[in-house]
């Protein structure tokens, strides 16, 4: 038989004002079980607590009931006094006597009558409670980093400098993201490559990152502090230990004229390649679909012979390897609205009217970016596509598919606005008597000096802005004719431009949406990764130990990205501050003899938490089939229990016999 | 077509195919065949009512080996559910389908799979269902009734409830280790039979059988007080087919309605 | 008003309701000083998941005179889908306690937000005044007494019984 | 199958040769026509640049006569008029109080269930290979350049077809009929519509840059659907070339006239030789 303490309190005349706080202890001390039962003006006060601890020292008790205001207020203060006086501290209940019953009602008489109800509920529940455990759970203090992009760059580095290994996988032959193939950055005009290029050699030389490039996260398996996951390297062709990135074989490829990813489609590269001179790691990969010895696996092969090192390898396979880690940091960015095309979810097919794709004049910003850089296909120099000639007249065209649910995305892509002023000042320092057009709808610039870096644009730079959209494009006598409107002119524009440059909108990384399912992480409908918590817990998600940052998460400009990349990194080494995580151990448990397999639970688990699983004997002998759970990922909703017909699922703090004991308790 | 049966059952035996033949003897009793000779015991007639299914969760059956299971169109339904619950494999088990026109069983009126569909080997042939009798049911008929008129006839149908549990030993889909009925720890269904208890087990039971319950009406047949125990069964399979449009055990691939959800779920009845 | 009429039928209320949206409506309620009837006693669960439609019989077998069940809205479920599950259950649950004939009017679903505690008084108040109005459950409390077989005849039954009630 | 058919004040006055065509193709494909009794003007831009409420009324009674003679759906071949019966049907349908209202306006009570079709909708309930299968003479040689104007797709939320800004279905239709489309950059620009009487120069000029740019892509005739457009483009082409003193001659054809003539309609059944530039 349990002995229970309870303890009523007046709350100053919160309680005691409608409850009858003397009557209704007087009243639970007569119940079975309950040893002793006092009343206290304060008892979450220092002295109410002392009070409580002194009678389970001297009535030796095993369990504890506190009649006072919401257990969301003070379960937790109450468990940790019980706890110090040697209760267990889930073997403490509480009685909402305020929120519940003194604060929303007046009639003394009833509201005492409900007051002792809801204690004899809880002095029911109690008896039942059993003492539990915090649980454990070993974390590999390890780090998974999906993405090489600036915000996988800062995380990475971050984790590792605060101490621990860190696993990084970039699907492209090299890290560095959109990053590195920006020109300049706003809203200081700094080198993109001069503050990327010297955190990318970190990353390369870093003791702690080990890096897998042209690599993907193939499977995902564990949960929070223990997760196995599988990454597919994919054939290179190239031996990056040996190989000493000299370079001998791409000079020697006769395959010389292909699009160049690094440079959208505006340079070329040979079959065997480094996407760009500052490549993390400085090896090439061969491009199998222009290879000719790979395609016709004869032939050719001179990349091979002239490699002193012999790092080349055609008969290279495809490779999966396996590694441990605790926590997962998902970087995986963004790319560009495909425009006037199919977009990856089938979706909007909206702006064939700018004739991208038709014309070789009207070009996205980020090939811009490679027009403007330095070490870009032109080596800086802005030049048209189609002939080479230097453009007197640029048109920039923002909110290409953003803000726009009729033809694109209905969400604002929030960089634009910056970088289209970038490129319009660029321009301009770069084409001295050339004219900078900006087709926007409004100006976002929010953030330190963006607003400043906006103006100087238009005032210095003297970029022409028309707030208004533009309805086509078109060739006509080898100049592109823009026709759009100025609303607050109120007049239709039509500019004859040599260059028209598109500001896309941002929408997530192709394949996020898989890495997703196999992280158990939820995403919104354009495939945005969503966060647990819009404003307290930003950079964490649904499934417990995986974080994420940067443009995945929603678009963003290269600050945010990287704050958020230290917040995601931040959270990953307060995991690995302990040995072992502990979690609540009000989780759910499968009395794995009596369970009958039908695996419902398994079904229902919104965490996944519910394993089917063999119960064998102590010998390792086959008994039957169960399901198992995992209390690793358990969050406790108990749902398994209500759909588990022979009711062998349960959950702890909240078990079938607490709570029909309290149930039965209104009789 | 019982000739055909023998042959077929002493071939799946003495190839070794199976140790076990579940199958109808005399007078339609169940009959577990495990030597090729007995195949001779085996009978196929308009007494061959039970559905066998139930055997196959049964520990001591198991045991025997590896089976081979007679079954009707509307017996197999339940092989479909018990596959889905992962109570079987359904690869190492033999179906013997009977192509069936009826045993005489009130279900068969509206029976709507005659011929087996996803057996191993069809006994027989038989014609396309015809359309179920127009026309009230059962169910129509109580349903037509007053709340209050439908309790007052299961009062008197419970009251005659001695709690045998027969219902629930017929059922192929009853296969609970420890039936929750068992559970003392909380007892959660007063185990008296008083028309408390009563009513507590018999609204556990159907629901235990909601959107699974294959309609084979096992469960009224045994009942030895006479209860129309399938009519609450049924009503659940009409809602499971209004809300859901599922019906147990008639698609392989259909995924189960618990354990699921779905956004457009109807909550006209939430406030 | 909560005052009871003197001698008026005081119905007894059991709401089953989550931890993380109705409780703390409820709590929110408190708070603001929003005033209800005390017949309803809470039972806290983690989740609407948890709640089995068994507690919602035994709510029945002690004696209550109406029941809540209370969650979080669609979307806002603490663990996601807990609610979506539950939601599902009581779709069909529904449909048996009908065809038995029980007085579904006593059981009540509702969504409140822990933002929700006007709508929490709200519930509590309309939830009581029906179930007042209705009186004691005394078809259901009435089967705790009855013994069996002076229930009633088999025959009261049978009549309706036609052979493809077998089905 | 039988329409409703709205003619609208143009293909009664100037237009009528493009009712003509509208009617002979039509019928030609075994589409019947059935006017709507008591029709009225549609408001056009007179009506809402004057008064809100009128530019709602009137294509409301529309509506609701047609509704009254228990058409489904109805064809306005004038883009303006299926805008702003299009229009009108959309308030009505999604506002109950203004339903009523304009019920009490026009004397007539309607729930706005009658839908509106354009020209090319109607080839398209055909079906184009239907049309295709019909065509006794293929236009070979022809190379059109299609030209929507303002007002057949947009505004888009109104009008609900096709691509407001880069449209293909009157290409499509074309193609059917064995003939070719030229890719050019006016499809959707305007040709100064009712600035005919109002500022014919402005007119003019959009016109002229219309069939210049019609002609540069190769076109050998314009296709329209629309009578202002076809207006502006063929009776006021000679105003053009004596203002531009630039030779066009260039033949606008009504989509209805090459889906006729594809049918081996005659020009003249067709009203097309009543068109200002006829080269045949």
């Amino acid at each position: 038989m349990a002995r229970i303490g309870v303890f009523t309190c007046w709350c100053g005349e919160n309680i005691a004002r409608t409850v009858d706080v003397e009557q209704v202890s007087a009243a639970l001390g007569q119940l079975p079980g309950v040893h002793c039962s006092l009343d206290y003006k304060y008892m979450c006060s220092e002295p109410g607590q002392s009070l409580i601890q002194e009678k389970i020292k001297s009535e030796n008790l095993d369990a504890v009931v506190v009649a006072s205001c919401s257990p969301h207020m003070h379960l937790r203060t109450f468990r940790k006094t019980a706890a110090n006086a040697g209760v267990n501290p889930y073997r403490v209940e509480m009685a909402n006597i305020r929120e519940h019953c003194s604060w929303v009602h007046h009639d003394r008489a009833t509201a005492t009558t409900k007051a002792i109800d809801l204690i004899r509920m809880s002095v029911a529940k109690v008896r039942w409670d059993e003492p539990l455990e915090p649980i454990k759970v070993p974390v590999t203090r390890r780090a998974l980093v999906v993405g090489g992009g600036v915000a996988g760059i800062q995380a990475a580095l971050d984790i590792a400098d605060g101490g621990y290994e860190v696993v990084l996988v970039e699907r492209e032959p090299s890290i560095g993201g959109k990053m590195a193939g920006l020109s300049e950055t706003f809203p200081t005009l700094d080198c993109s490559q001069c503050i990327l290029t010297p955190r990318m050699v970190e990353v390369g030389q870093h003791p702690r990152i080990k890096l897998y490039t042209y690599s993907e996260v193939e499977q995902v398996e564990g949960y929070l502090g223990n997760f196995t996951i599988t990454i597919r390297k994919k054939a290179r062709y190239v031996d990056t230990k040996s190989c000493t990135g000299c370079g001998d074989c791409w000079n020697a490829c006769p395959i010389k004229r292909n699009p160049s990813e690094f440079d959208y489609g505006l340079g070329m590269r040979p079959a065997i390649y480094i996407p760009f001179p500052q490549a993390v790691p400085a090896r090439p990969v061969i491009d199998k679909e222009t290879c000719t010895r790979i395609k016709k696996g004869k032939g050719c092969g001179l990349c091979e012979k002239k490699c002193l090192t012999h790092s080349i390898h055609f008969d290279d396979q495809d490779e999966l390897v396996s590694e441990k880690v605790g926590a997962v940091v998902v970087a995986t960015g963004f790319k560009l609205y495909s425009i006037g095309q199919q977009q990856d979810d089938g979706a909007t097919t909206g702006y064939g009217e700018y004739g991208y794709g038709k014309f070789k004049d009207v070009v996205t910003s980020l090939q811009f970016e490679r027009l403007l850089s330095a070490s870009g296909p032109t080596g800086g120099r802005v030049v048209r596509p189609s002939d080479g000639k230097e453009p007197k007249n640029v048109v920039f065209l923002s909110c290409v598919g953003s803000r726009d649910d009729a033809k694109g995305l209905p969400y604002c892509s929030k960089i634009c606005c910056m970088y289209t002023a970038k490129h319009a000042m660029l321009y301009k320092h770069k084409v001295h008597d050339g004219q900078a057009h900006v087709f926007y709808m409004d100006i976002r610039a929010g953030g330190k000096n963006y607003e400043e870096f906006v103006r100087r644009a238009i005032e210095q730079d003297g970029a022409r802005y028309y707030r208004g959209r533009v309805s086509r494009i078109y060739e006509e006598n080898g100049k592109l004719v823009v026709r759009g409107a100025d609303t607050l002119a109120g007049a239709p524009v039509t500019i004859e431009a040599d260059l028209v440059v598109l500001a896309a909108a941002v929408v997530p990384a192709t394949g996020v949406r898989d890495l997703a399912r196999k992280l158990n992480v939820g995403y919104d409908q354009y495939g945005f990764l969503l966060e647990s918590h819009p404003k307290l817990r930003p950079v964490e998600t649904s499934a417990a130990g995986v974080f994420i940052c940067g443009a995945c998460q929603a678009p963003k400009d290269i600050p945010e990205a990287v704050a958020q990349a230290s917040a995601a990194a931040s959270k990953a080494l307060i995991m690995f501050g302990h040995e072992e995580l502990t979690r609540e151990p009000e989780v759910a448990r499968i009395d794995e003899k009596n369970c009958a397999a039908c695996f419902t639970c398994v079904r229902t688990c919104p965490y996944h938490a519910i394993d089917k699983a063999e119960l064998l004997t102590p010998r390792g002998v086959f008994v039957k089939r169960t399901a198992r759970v995992n209390p690793g990922l358990c969050m406790g909703c108990g749902t398994c229990v209500a759909v588990c017909p022979s009711k062998s699922a349960d959950l702890a703090g909240f078990t079938e016999q607490e709570i029909y004991a309290e149930v039965e308790a209104l009789v | 077509m019982t000739e055909r049966l023998r042959q077929t059952a002493a071939r799946l035996l003495s190839e070794g195919k199976v140790q076990l033949v579940i199958g109808y003897g005399a007078a339609g009793r169940p009959a577990l065949i495990t030597k090729a000779e007995d195949a001779e015991k085996l009978e196929w007639n308009d007494r061959c009512l039970a559905n066998l299914a139930v055997y196959l969760t049964r520990k001591e059956v198991k045991a025997l080996g590896k089976a081979a299971i007679v079954v009707k169109g509307c017996d197999e339904r339940a092989l479909v559910v018990l596959e889905k619950e992962s109570q079987i494999d359904r690869g190492a088990l033999y179906v013997i389908g009977m192509a069936c026109d009826g045993v005489g069983a009130p279900k068969c009126g509206r029976c709507q799979v005659h011929t087996p569909r996803f057996a191993d080997e069809v006994i027989g042939t038989q014609a396309e269902p015809p359309a179920p009798p127009a026309g009230p049911n059962g169910l129509d008929r109580l349903m037509a009734k007053s709340s209050a008129e439908r309790w007052a006839f299961w009062n008197a149908e419970f009251a005659r409830c001695v709690k045998c549990y027969a219902c629930r030993q017929v059922c192929p889909l009853c296969y609970c280790e420890r039936c929750i009925a068992d559970k003392n720890r909380p007892v959660v269904i007063d185990t008296s039979a008083t028309p408390k208890g009563n009513f507590a087990w018999h609204i556990t039971r159907a629901f235990h059988l909601a959107a699974r319950c294959v309609g084979c009406g096992e469960c009224t047949r045994a009942c030895p007080a006479g209860i129309p125990l399938g009519l609450l069964n049924q009503s659940l399979a009409q809602a499971t087919e209004a809300h859901f449009g599922y019906r147990p055990g008639m698609d392989r691939q259909a995924e189960p309605v618990f354990g699921a959800w779905s956004p457009a779920d109807k909550e006209d009845f939430i406030g | 008003m909560s005052e009871p009429m003197p001698m008026s039928f005081e119905p007894k209320i059991i709401a089953f309701v989550c931890n993380w949206c109705t409780y703390l409506g409820a709590d929110l309620a408190g708070t603001n000083r929003l005033e209800y009837p005390p017949n309803v006693r809470i039972i806290r669960l983690p989740c609407t998941g948890r709640i089995d439609f068994n507690l919602l019989v035994k709510a029945f077998e002690i004696g209550a005179d109406a029941v809540l069940v209370s969650g979080c809205h669609p979307g806002d479920c603490h663990y996601t889908a807990g609610n979506f599950h539950a939601r599902r259950r009581w779709m069909l649950f529904r449909s048996l306690l009908e065809t038995l004939g029980i007085e579904t009017e006593r059981i009540h679903f509702t969504w409140i937000s822990a933002a929700e505690g006007k709508k929490f008084q709200q519930v509590i108040g309309e939830i009581t005044a029906t179930a007042r109005a209705m009186g004691p459950y005394a078809a259901y409390q009435g089967l705790s007494q009855v013994q069996v077989g002076q229930a009633s005849t088999p025959a009261a039954g049978l009549q309706t019984r036609q052979p493809e009630d077998a089905q | 199958m039988e329409l409703g058919y709205y003619p609208g004040c143009a293909l009664h006055g100037t237009s009528n040769d493009y009712e003509d065509s509208v009617r002979a193709c039509l019928d030609a494909l075994g589409v019947g026509l059935k006017e709507v009794n008591d029709w009225i003007c549609c408001g056009a831009t007179a009506a809402h640049s004057i008064n809100h409420k009128l530019s709602i009324a009137l294509p409301a009674r529309n509506l609701a006569l047609a509704e009254r003679e228990g058409f489904g759906e109805i064809l306005a071949p004038c883009p303006m008029c299926s805008m702003e019966l299009l229009k009108a049907s959309d308030l009505v349908k999604s506002d109950a109080a203004l339903r009523q209202e304009m019920g009490r306006i026009v004397e007539l009570d309607f729930e706005g269930r009658t839908s509106v079709l354009n020209l090319i909708q109607v080839f398209q309930k055909v079906g184009l290979d239907t049309i295709k299968a019909a065509v006794k003479s293929p236009l070979e040689g022809l190379k059109a350049a299609c030209y929507y104007g303002c007002l057949l797709t947009r505004p888009p939320e109104t009008l609900r077809f096709d691509d407001c800004e880069r449209p293909s279905s009157m290409e499509a239709v074309i193609a059917a009929l064995g003939g070719t489309a030229v890719e050019w950059n006016y499809k959707t620009e305007c040709c100064g519509a009712g600035m005919t009487l109002a500022n014919t120069d402005i007119v003019l000029d959009l016109s002229h840059k219309i069939l210049t740019n019609a002609a540069a892509h190769g076109a050998n005739c314009v296709v329209v659907a629309c009578p202002m457009c076809h207006v502006n483009l063929d009776m006021k082409q000679a105003d053009i070339e004596r203002r531009t003193a630039v030779r066009h001659g260039m033949t606008i054809y009504y989509l209805s006239d090459l889906v006729g003539r594809a049918l081996g309609l005659s020009d003249h059944t067709l009203g097309i030789d009543r068109h200002f530039v006829y080269g045949g």
